[in-house]
């Protein structure tokens, strides 16, 4: 099939329970968050991924360390799965002198150049066109690396996509634009914003090849993330992967905001349904890879190393205030 | 009349609501126009006052978008445009500065662009570098815009619908902080006109211009100030452009001091602008220096660690005018000493209490 | 046909022949500016329109003068034949008081309300969606007006022309998007710019109705204009107008600049001999509507006409400079 | 050494070339940049003293171009993005206030963003209210950023090279009547420090510091002057961002006048970020208020009978002189006279030959 990624995914159980072993940690660490965001020591704007986490576990799956990634204000993920540390992640959310970017940034602006998540940028689309600037430079300096862009449903909307996506498309770029359709903008539904048409149109309009897939599909993404990171890896330019998903808390903050009724009641009972944790469970408890004494020994893993993240990131230090004045210029 | 305390985010929504519905070509557009809590609830149930048609939902496309609204200014609509963030307009800054400032001008008189522009200041709570700036001396910048920056409710709500009457493009920078102001508010439609300055406080030893939120500042360091026996007297700027220094002016020529307060960096900010202004026609009446106080010269950073010192506060305002003064140090010291203890143990991203009023 | 203008147009004799005049009329005006602004006199940039003849006289044949016509930095054709004054463009050109903007603007800033012309801009893409806007304001007012957006091939590598058309599309709002693809911005090629694939592929992507045509053959362009105008009169959604043509002087200025070979000859020489008056000459005098007479009589009648409009414009006043501080405000 | 004289347009041609074939990293882009005379010349041959692939044809897209050109950077390229107009780059304003002048802030100093951003203001031969914009004081409202404004060729070859060298990203704002200023420039590869301004002139009844072309203007308003015996010291400001003073400072606290001269507005211009300075800091040393000089509060007008007026020039600056020494009326109007003589019949809208130099 040309576009699509095929349908039951065909991958290795091995794989699949590290992807599933992946968006456990995803969830934990978000649903983690979200319950001690009440402390109030994690003092900035978070937006989390849960009911996400199938786009971003499926896509770094296929990208190597020295892949370039940029995303958003969504960006817990990507940062994880990308390879980033999680006290460092943690601690920048509390504001602390050891997070990723020394408290500067908090949630909205994770990095880590180590892994390769080169920025997050929480003005939406804005980030799009540094990665098509990244895939130049690697291009130009004939390294065999790719840049990824995370983006939103809404970064469709942005004249920076279609700007970024033309000049990549015309010098066939090393770039890879992964869009979770989450459906939201904040408050409002894709069809108060964008007429309604395949949404692989777009980038289809410009020469880019797309893929289109479940997003809460761990392993279709993964396939499809495969075949799109191997036709921008072996220079036939750039591709676009449109992932189905949704987040399932409110847009920006801990909690669920469903008593506020933007979203239709069964649309969020379907797509929890779609859980991509259930989907790829159930895969792999079908396969007999997975029971309750494995999930358990997973979640019981978890637990503690997230206890043991937040208690390094509370413990650490908050910067002095005379760093702010500081990194203004090179 | 009985006393409405209302703040200023419902002030500005009742401004809408009543310009909405008075005049149907006024159109509410913003990126969630229709949330639950429209642009932090100033865009609440304003198009149940009009007809829903005048509120339109934005697309996330911020450069198209202030381009249709601007179109359909020139043909007669008065679009108010809502962004939760200053920065996310600068997506649409060329059309802003080339064609809603210049079309008037450009098309001989005959095109007006009876458009708003509201924009909002993030503060606190972590908001980071590009959540958090307040950029009105860069509008400012430009003929053929007006900037406007109301602090307190019923200039809030007046200002407003005058930017809505207005035939000229006018750019609403409102603090988030200042949304929480309180104040005795009309009920009912009216305006409140964009000419310039408002004093706030009257006094006999420095002058102190301030814009937005630091209005709130100064108000309560000239009120610590009074204790120690020191008059400040302290000026609303509201309106960036057409800046009208006359009343300021006037009471530099009394005061001989002047201070002035910047929402936004002090480096290129309005505060450089009055000084210039100031220094230029009132030379001879100035007995001290001129002196600006604003952000440094850095981006604002995240971390709640790293936050303090960047805004300027009462205290500083305060030890400022104490130095320009030159009073004694130990007398200063104890109005900053009590304006510090007042804040007590609030963290520092998030808005003192003192400042909701009401006014 | 669903997209495209049929093949030989059926377009009546009268009409065509009407057409024709316009397009010669259009020619003598701006071979006129382009033999006396060596004179420096018109102190401004000028771009003309030579060759691209058709396109404005097909598109503005579609429309009425009520109907708001926005466009670029290319604008002397479409404010003609939207109705404008040649006096009052010329006076413009040459900065006099008199000009329909005062001599504010010059070239690039045509405008006149009576007609409809609402604005020349002169950045690329930031006229389009002032179109769409003006189409917001007729759909609310419930007016059958439509708007046109004219633009050149590069504004559609400007993110401004994707967020105007999504919204147009979104809210099916009367706006028809004339886009002449004369192969070059400025010097620079398409295949430069912009990847190689139908260029109707970017309005269909947004879900919008789009039309391609000869741009040089007047009735083709008419015909698709006439049915893209009245897709977009009913109330159907914004549509999208191709036209292939070509530009024969210089990106701005009088003259022709092939000598500095950006263009390729045997390219120049094929769309010169499609010259869109020798197409239509041709067909109307199969047709036994145009003869030399007919042909000289115009001529005749455009030289007196456009000598007198110069005469008028270079003897109007200057402005006074203290004009200049006035409109700043309303 | 023997003298080279060429214009500054040649010069800022060399020095890409020689910094595009020093460092293969060093690329090239604008939207035309293989024109026959791309970005006014500027870029010619770029190509052939490097490798092709470092020229890189933009399509028309500024937004996303320069956010390419970011991300570019961040990677370790050292991107030159030309626009012919200051106005084009509006489209990527918010790339270039934030992406370029935060990262290497918001990354702790893990980024860094040595980009270039050049940008051509318009004047002259009608170029209208869009194509005639001198942003300079909206660029350097931005930390982050630096801006600076090279008037001569040997300055505007070695200032390029630095920028391009530097770590952070320069908005280079050239004046296209600039291009044209002629002198003696040294072959080869070199860099000139953008550590601030440059005295052009020495002088002890006033100090002028102008920006870009209005220091040509200043110049010959000084030579007349002097004619009639007041010695004005010149500043060509050159470094926007960050802002250097120390020089003016000195100046003016010998001269104790001080008078700046914008290519730009003078409302919310460079100027009054200087005079707010000055004020601030030579309070005492100043004998008179500090003017300012810098267009009026408009938009461009294109007709050449509306321009009369509308950029101040060599006779205005002699003017504003006098009138702040107090020198005789007579006096003063001998020496504008001269400087209106010297302009004979030329044109309004095309530039002066006095002022190619060499210099
Ligand atoms: C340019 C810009 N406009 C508006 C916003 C406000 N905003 C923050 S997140 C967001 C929603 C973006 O939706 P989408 O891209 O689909 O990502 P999601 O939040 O669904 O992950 C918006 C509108 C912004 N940050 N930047
Ligand atoms: C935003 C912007 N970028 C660049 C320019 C410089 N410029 C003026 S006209 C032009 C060419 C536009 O090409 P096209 O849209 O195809 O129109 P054409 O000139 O071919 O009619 C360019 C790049 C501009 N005016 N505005
Ligand atoms: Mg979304
Ligand atoms: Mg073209």
């Amino acid at each position: 099939m040309d576009d699509h990624a095929s349908v039951a995914s065909e991958i290795e159980p091995a794989q699949l329970l590290r992807l599933h072993r992946q968006m456990l940690f995803l969830r934990m660490v978000e649903e983690a968050i979200a319950v001690r965001y009440a402390e109030q020591e994690m003092r900035c704007p978070v937006h989390l991924s849960v009911g996400q986490e199938a786009a971003a576990v499926g896509v770094c799956e296929a990208l190597l360390k020295t892949d370039h990634a940029f995303t958003t204000h969504r960006c817990h993920a990507h940062y994880l799965m990308k390879g980033g540390d999680l006290v460092r992640m943690l601690a920048e959310i509390f504001g602390k002198a050891d997070g990723c970017v020394g408290g500067r940034g908090g949630s909205m602006h994770l990095m880590d150049r180590d892994c390769g998540l080169e920025a997050s940028v929480p003005i939406v689309g804005a980030s799009i066109p540094l990665a098509v600037g990244a895939a130049l430079a690697d291009r130009l300096d004939k390294k065999d690396h790719i840049s990824v862009a995370f983006l939103g449903d809404a970064a469709l909307e942005e004249g920076a996509f279609y700007e970024a996506a033309n000049f990549a498309s015309l010098r066939k770029l090393p770039v890879l634009f992964a869009c979770e359709n989450n459906l939201y903008s904040c408050y409002t539904h894709l069809d108060q914003r964008q007429p309604s048409r395949n949404l692989t149109a777009l980038p289809k309009a410009h020469g880019i090849r797309a893929w289109e897939v479940d997003g809460n599909d761990v392993g279709a993404v993964h396939e499809a993330a495969h075949e799109a990171v191997t036709h921008v890896r072996s220079g036939q330019g750039p591709a676009f992967l449109l992932m189905h998903t949704y987040r399932w808390l409110e847009h920006c903050g801990p909690d669920n905001d469903d008593h506020l009724q933007y979203r239709p009641e069964e649309e969020y009972g379907l797509w929890r349904e779609r859980c991509p944790l259930v989907v790829s469970a159930a895969s792999l408890r079908e396969r007999g890879v997975l029971d309750d004494a494995v999930e358990d020994a997973m979640r019981a893993e978890f637990v503690t190393r997230i206890d043991e993240a937040f208690a390094a990131a509370k413990q650490a230090p908050l910067p002095e205030p005379a760093a702010a004045a500081g990194h203004v210029y090179a | 009349m009985p006393e409405r305390i209302i703040n200023l985010a419902e002030a500005l929504r009742e401004c809408l609501a009543e310009s909405a519905a008075r005049d149907s070509n006024v159109l509410v557009l913003a990126e969630g126009a229709e949330d639950p809590v429209p642009m932090f609830g100033t865009l609440r149930d304003v198009g149940e006052r009009a007809t829903a048609e005048q509120v339109i939902e934005m697309p996330v496309a911020e450069n198209g978008l202030v381009g249709v609204a601007i179109g359909a200014a020139m043909m007669g609509k008065r679009p108010v445009v809502s962004f939760q963030r200053v920065e996310f307009a600068l997506l649409a800054f060329e059309q802003i500065v080339n064609n809603a400032a210049k079309a008037h001008y450009i098309s001989n008189g005959e095109h007006k662009v009876p458009l708003v522009v509201r924009l909002v200041v993030g503060r606190g709570w972590g908001q980071g570098p590009e959540h958090s700036q307040s950029l009105e001396s860069v509008f400012a910048a430009f003929p053929g815009l007006k900037v406007i920056m109301p602090a307190f409710p019923a200039d809030g709500k007046g200002m407003l619908a005058a930017a809505i009457e207005d035939d000229n493009p006018v750019i609403v920078i409102e603090h988030r902080w200042c949304h929480y102001t309180t104040g005795d508010v009309p009920a009912g439609y009216y305006t409140e006109s964009l000419d310039g300055p408002r004093r706030i406080r009257e006094g006999s030893d420095v002058t102190i211009v301030a814009t937005s939120y630091m209005v709130l500042e100064a108000m309560r360091a000239a009120d610590a100030l009074a204790a120690a026996g020191v008059q400040a007297e302290v000026y609303d700027l509201r309106v960036v452009r057409p800046l009208n220094l006359s009343a300021i002016e006037e009471s530099v020529a009394r005061t001989g001091r002047l201070l002035t307060v910047d929402t936004g960096h002090h480096m290129f900010g309005v505060g450089a602008e009055i000084v210039a202004q100031i220094a230029q026609r009132r030379f001879g009446d100035l007995t001290a220096p001129p002196r600006r106080l604003g952000l440094p010269d850095h981006p604002t950073p995240s971390s709640r660690g790293l936050v303090p010192g960047f805004y300027p506060d009462a205290a500083r305002i305060a030890e400022e005018v104490g130095d320009m003064l030159a009073i004694p140090v130990d007398k200063v010291a104890g109005v900053v000493d009590d304006l510090r203890r007042l804040r007590g143990d609030l963290p520092i991203d998030v808005p003192d209490p003192f400042f909701k009023g009401p006014f």
